[in-house]
């Protein structure tokens, strides 16, 4: 074991992977000599050489697009998208070319790749560079996406995803990058993809979350100890989802809250609370609510803390549902 | 200033439009080379005919014909090694079927069945690309694995003139000149995106120029030039297999129908324009004169030969007609090597509804 | 009056604004000479000339990038995306271009531009020219989003569209383009967006649809009366959405399906089970059902009249909300 | 075969390192012009390294300097009417203000205020963007508009090296040379993107050769040459105003601090070759030596003007900071023109927690 922060076993995940397995490879831009903007790829380059670690020209599709020729050819490439602001520009080589080549080829060709992308607010980044774009993916089959909140989870989750044998998209809460360290294994180990983790356990209310905003969910959890007897799930990923561990914890509690840092329309919450609306209607004792990013553009750095869900925010929503 | 006047761009011909050329060079063809191309070529404009008329009759989908293209993708497919990967757009029928792709294949395609975009396994040739310039993209990183795992096969790229103006192309050749990757570049210019004249797509001269942004080989060819196509494409793809990096190749042609068979032609181009590109550009022609200046090809073994191509059509046809009709429960076999537990609920709603009305 | 398929109901809303203001524009591929694929814009460039109607280079970035600056600088372009699955080539100049010029510029900048383009099943097309993709601009705020399902709403909305102020995407259903006639006023007239249509009135059952599957709902609650009372609400545009519609009709009846033929997951539907889970969870009586679109690509046309919403998998959705 | 190597492109340069030059040519920059060419620059350097320490300081947000290119930026924007339209990327302040945008402005865009990207009414200069290569789409758009309203304004779009490789780039290169619409295409060719140095971001030896895959006219300048760029700039200017097209400029150039604020290039060049690009090819130095040749300008003129510069940035900084900072409220006025109900249901939410927070 050795104390972690997140992008420290993302950047060891990679690093033993691409050890154990010479197809495991590294493009994107600036991920070679300078080890990426967030250094989640340092010293790859020099260990790897340039026949696995690439600095590519700056161009999202391009580095997509070619990494499906790459993946169908026999490598397993981990593509960099440096924001996941910038992924717009990739939007047919991921969710038309990359989802679907198994299913346009019939399962002749697959496409084993995982694209990571740090994502997430609160750190005063210039304009499309903090907007968590996973509702547009999650509408995407074909592509997995899994969204770690913590350091152990990102290396067990990271590795599971390399392994797959589909495009996962991989994104990671830059907010998180160094905010905490953890206990995280030495040796290599996977976590399913599909499979979320209960957080906390807790009967009067389940706080339904992933990525960036679950640390936020698990302090307000601890906060209204005593007077609000809270659950936090932890989706883990979102494609495949663990609707069992959803449904337990909804029967259990009665009471919802969906939170996450993208706008809130048609975001991923609007998913679960269909499908609680679809299969758990009955269990429910309080409305579904979502804590979201407003529906509106990510807004400047001024005003970011108040667009984000919050403390105040989330707690109001508690308080709300245990009006019920 | 840097000005497209003052480039000097030759095209590539061997073979005029009465199939007279360099004596010198067209001895460098075999009789036999000569025939194959021309019974591919004959073989592509049989099957294009009849695939044109069963969509007709309703027995196929909307279809891409590619009549007037022959020489271009026969030339060029041609120049390879069976191990060579091929990306081709919905217009590549002939390139596909001479690199190897069975025809039932093609009928399970135009057909719409799940097993349409299943190439044989063994043969390299990617799905049939509908988004324009985006198999580029492809054909590049394609082509990028086999430069690292130190193979020799190139990947050759189809596509059209408008596709050049798309964003994927760009990067495509971008990438596919920083990393010297083994990877030929084939645009056929047939002079129209739907109908869209390459006038109005491009303000540069010719497309081979476009090689010189990315300081990659660029070169032009005369795609109704069986010959030329074939020295252009074997020359460009021996220099990729021997690590001299990627080359575009602009190839001229025409298409002689339609873009596909929703598309009304004489919206937007000229019957004298067609005509002129029927009566004295046909790739057929031309390269048939020459077979018969070296008295290697009768009238009788023409008919013969499409009579052959015809029965093989028909069973190719009534094979693909045979296979079951695909359900849809099939599909979610393909989205994923293993369905999520929520989309395995769907596969099996889906069966039972279809046991349901199937009355089991 | 006249009696109107809904392309020519179409192309009569772009001719006339085109006459009324000189600074309506048109611009795509094929849209000139050739008067579109399906012929929206047949006899615009005679009528109109070069200098308005322009068959442009095939790059769908380019498209819509070129018009964000038309607009910017005086324009108001109707710009054509030939298939909607095309779109994903342009996700970066719609999602975060178009829709946030206004914002990013803190309203110097404006951005009134209409981008129409087919969609829809049935049709037996080739790959990725039947996707239903409005959840994705559901989620990207700045966007309009405006799906008419008939001649006479087609019309009025397109004109209102056009005299928007900002981005708008009018997504039109190519299996209706042809497939009724209806009386459709000669003049120009405005159909506000945000405004849903209740297509039926109905007691017993709410279907919440939207572009093509509307004559669907309509037909099938047509089929059921005496059995089953249905309302049907045609949403006509998801952004802005007519919450107050929908809230009274569920209100009503206490049973909701809702219709699309996105696939299920994040498609618009849970955004609407989401907003009923939370402003109307205590009218329900049943559980909200979707009938939607699988979570695969659009397949292959042998398959798609089973994949795609349709009247058996429609009246068993009505027969199980009536067992509550 | 086309091949780069037998294009011959050389680079327009007015003033060498020494401010040395054509007696002829130099002699057709009157004192003012290059007066005014000095100040400015001089000034942006003082902005920019008032605005690096003050982003050291944690007074404004991540920050992109540009120290290096001020002749780039002054020599071309310089060359410009009032009323052309510029489309700049993050690393333009020195080309933004010499334009006329006012320096407060600049402090809102760093401090993060909403009205970051709000330029003054009157003035054509579109925000700052941040997607790479975007920005070249809509300046070709907005010299389309000009061109069909019939005004003689002209569009300027600034990007760097790195920007060639989007597809962006090259769909608005090509819809440009299509409609021969009047768009300049200002490439700072700083030598890298980040940390990828030009040789790995593509294969072609200069980026003004790129032109020609457009038909588009092309020209490499010496960057940090202030006449040379301000010359070419001109000409470019003038035949797109003219209606002869859209130009590609190359300007060669390098910036002497990191990418941003967070970068650390020592990661990816050597400490000899930013030395070396300080020592020798400072634009102000070059110009500087001819204004000393000239006998228009001493140290203490020097002096003075960097004092006054210093004060005026002070004053902007403290006007900036005196704006009354912006509430969560205030950008949904900014979604659309008028707010959706459940848009306004959100900004009445915030409002009304703002009013908590505040204990009203
Ligand atoms: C990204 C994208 N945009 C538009 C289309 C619609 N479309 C299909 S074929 C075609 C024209 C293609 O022209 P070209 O590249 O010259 O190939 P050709 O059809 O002439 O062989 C267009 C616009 C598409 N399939 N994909
Ligand atoms: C689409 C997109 N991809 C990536 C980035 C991240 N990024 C910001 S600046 C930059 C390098 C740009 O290099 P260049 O175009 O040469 O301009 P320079 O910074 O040198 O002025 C990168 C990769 C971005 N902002 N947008
Ligand atoms: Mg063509
Ligand atoms: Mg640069």
């Amino acid at each position: 074991m050795a104390e972690m922060t997140m992008i420290q076993a993302i950047h060891d995940a990679m690093r033993q992977e691409m050890e154990r397995d010479e197809r495991v490879i590294v493009l994107g831009e600036d991920v070679g000599k300078n080890g990426g903007v967030f250094r989640a790829t340092d010293g790859l380059f020099e260990q790897f050489g340039e026949a696995r670690v690439f600095d590519t020209p700056l161009a999202e599709s391009g580095i997509i697009g070619t990494s499906i020729g790459l993946a169908a050819n026999g490598f397993r490439p981990i593509a960099e998208i440096q924001f996941l602001g910038f992924v717009y520009q990739a939007m047919d080589q991921l969710a038309a070319q990359a989802a679907r080549l198994r299913f346009r080829s019939a399962g002749r060709f697959t496409c084993p790749l995982v694209v990571r992308s740090p994502y997430g607010g609160g750190v005063r980044t210039p304009e499309l560079h903090s907007d968590a774009l996973e509702g547009l993916f999650a509408h995407s089959p074909g592509l997995k996406i899994v969204m770690p909140s913590n350091a152990y989870d990102a290396k067990g989750l990271f590795i599971s995803a390399i392994r797959d044998e589909d495009p996962v998209l991989f994104l990671e809460p830059m907010k998180l990058y160094r905010a905490f360290r953890m206990e995280v294994p030495e040796e290599p180990y996977e976590i399913p993809l599909g499979k979320a983790r209960v957080v906390k356990e807790g009967e009067d209310v389940t706080i339904i979350s992933w990525g960036a905003s679950v640390p936020l969910a698990a302090k307000i959890a601890e906060e209204m100890k005593g007077k609000v007897d809270i659950e936090v799930i932890d989706l883990r990923s979102l494609q495949p989802l663990d609707w069992d561990t959803i449904y337990s914890s909804v029967s259990k509690t009665g009471r919802v809250m969906i939170v996450h840092e993208a706008v809130k329309t048609n975001g991923f919450g609007a998913e679960i609370a269909a499908l609680i609306g679809e299969r758990a209607l009955f269990s429910l004792s309080a409305p579904i609510v979502r804590i979201t990013g407003y529906d509106t553009p990510y807004p400047v750095p001024s005003v970011e803390d108040d667009w984000l869900p919050n403390a105040a925010r989330m707690i109001e929503g508690v308080q709300m549902l245990m009006r019920y | 200033m840097i000005d497209q006047n003052e480039l000097r761009i030759e095209m590539v011909q061997l073979l005029d439009e009465n199939g007279n050329g360099e004596e010198e060079t067209l001895q460098s063809f075999s009789d036999d080379l000569l025939l194959t191309l021309y019974q591919w070529m004959r073989k592509a404009r049989v099957i294009d005919e009849r695939l044109l008329k069963m969509q007709r009759q309703g027995r196929i989908g909307t279809y891409a014909p590619f009549s007037g293209q022959e020489a271009a993708q026969i030339g060029s497919v041609l120049a390879l090694d069976k191990e060579d990967w091929l990306f081709p757009s919905y217009r590549e029928i002939a390139a596909c079927l001479a690199h190897g792709m069975p025809l039932t294949q093609i009928f399970h395609y135009v057909r719409g069945h799940v097993l349409g975009g299943k190439t044989p396994d063994g043969l390299n040739i990617f799905p049939i690309q509908i988004i324009i310039g985006a198999q580029t993209l492809h054909a590049t990183g394609c082509a990028w694995a086999t430069k690292l795992k130190g193979e020799r096969h190139v990947s050759v790229c189809y596509f059209g003139d408008g596709a050049t103006s798309e964003g994927d192309f760009h990067e495509a050749l971008n990438f596919a000149a920083v990393y010297q990757v083994p990877v030929i570049f084939f645009c056929q210019n047939n002079h129209y995106a739907i109908s869209v004249p390459i006038q109005k797509q491009t303000a540069s001269r010719t497309i081979a120029q476009k090689a010189l942004a990315y300081g990659m080989k660029g070169v032009l060819v005369d795609g109704n030039d069986v010959l030329a196509v074939y020295k252009t494409t074997k020359e460009a793809v021996q220099m990729a297999r021997e690590g001299k990096g990627p080359v575009l190749i602009e190839a001229l042609t025409y298409r002689l129908g339609p873009h596909t068979t929703s598309d009304d032609p004489t919206k937007y181009r000229s019957e004298e324009e067609v005509e002129r590109w029927k009566r004295t550009k046909d790739p057929l022609h031309r390269l048939r004169k020459l077979l018969e200046k070296r008295n290697i090809w009768t009238d009788a073994q023409e008919e013969a030969w499409v009579a052959q191509v015809n029965d093989e059509v028909t069973k190719a046809y009534e094979e693909a007609a045979s296979v079951e009709a695909p359900s849809l429960a099939d599909i979610f076999r393909y989205v994923y090597d293993e369905p999520s537990p929520l989309l395995y609920e769907q596969q099996q709603e889906v069966i039972r509804r279809n046991r349901v009305k199937e009355g089991k």
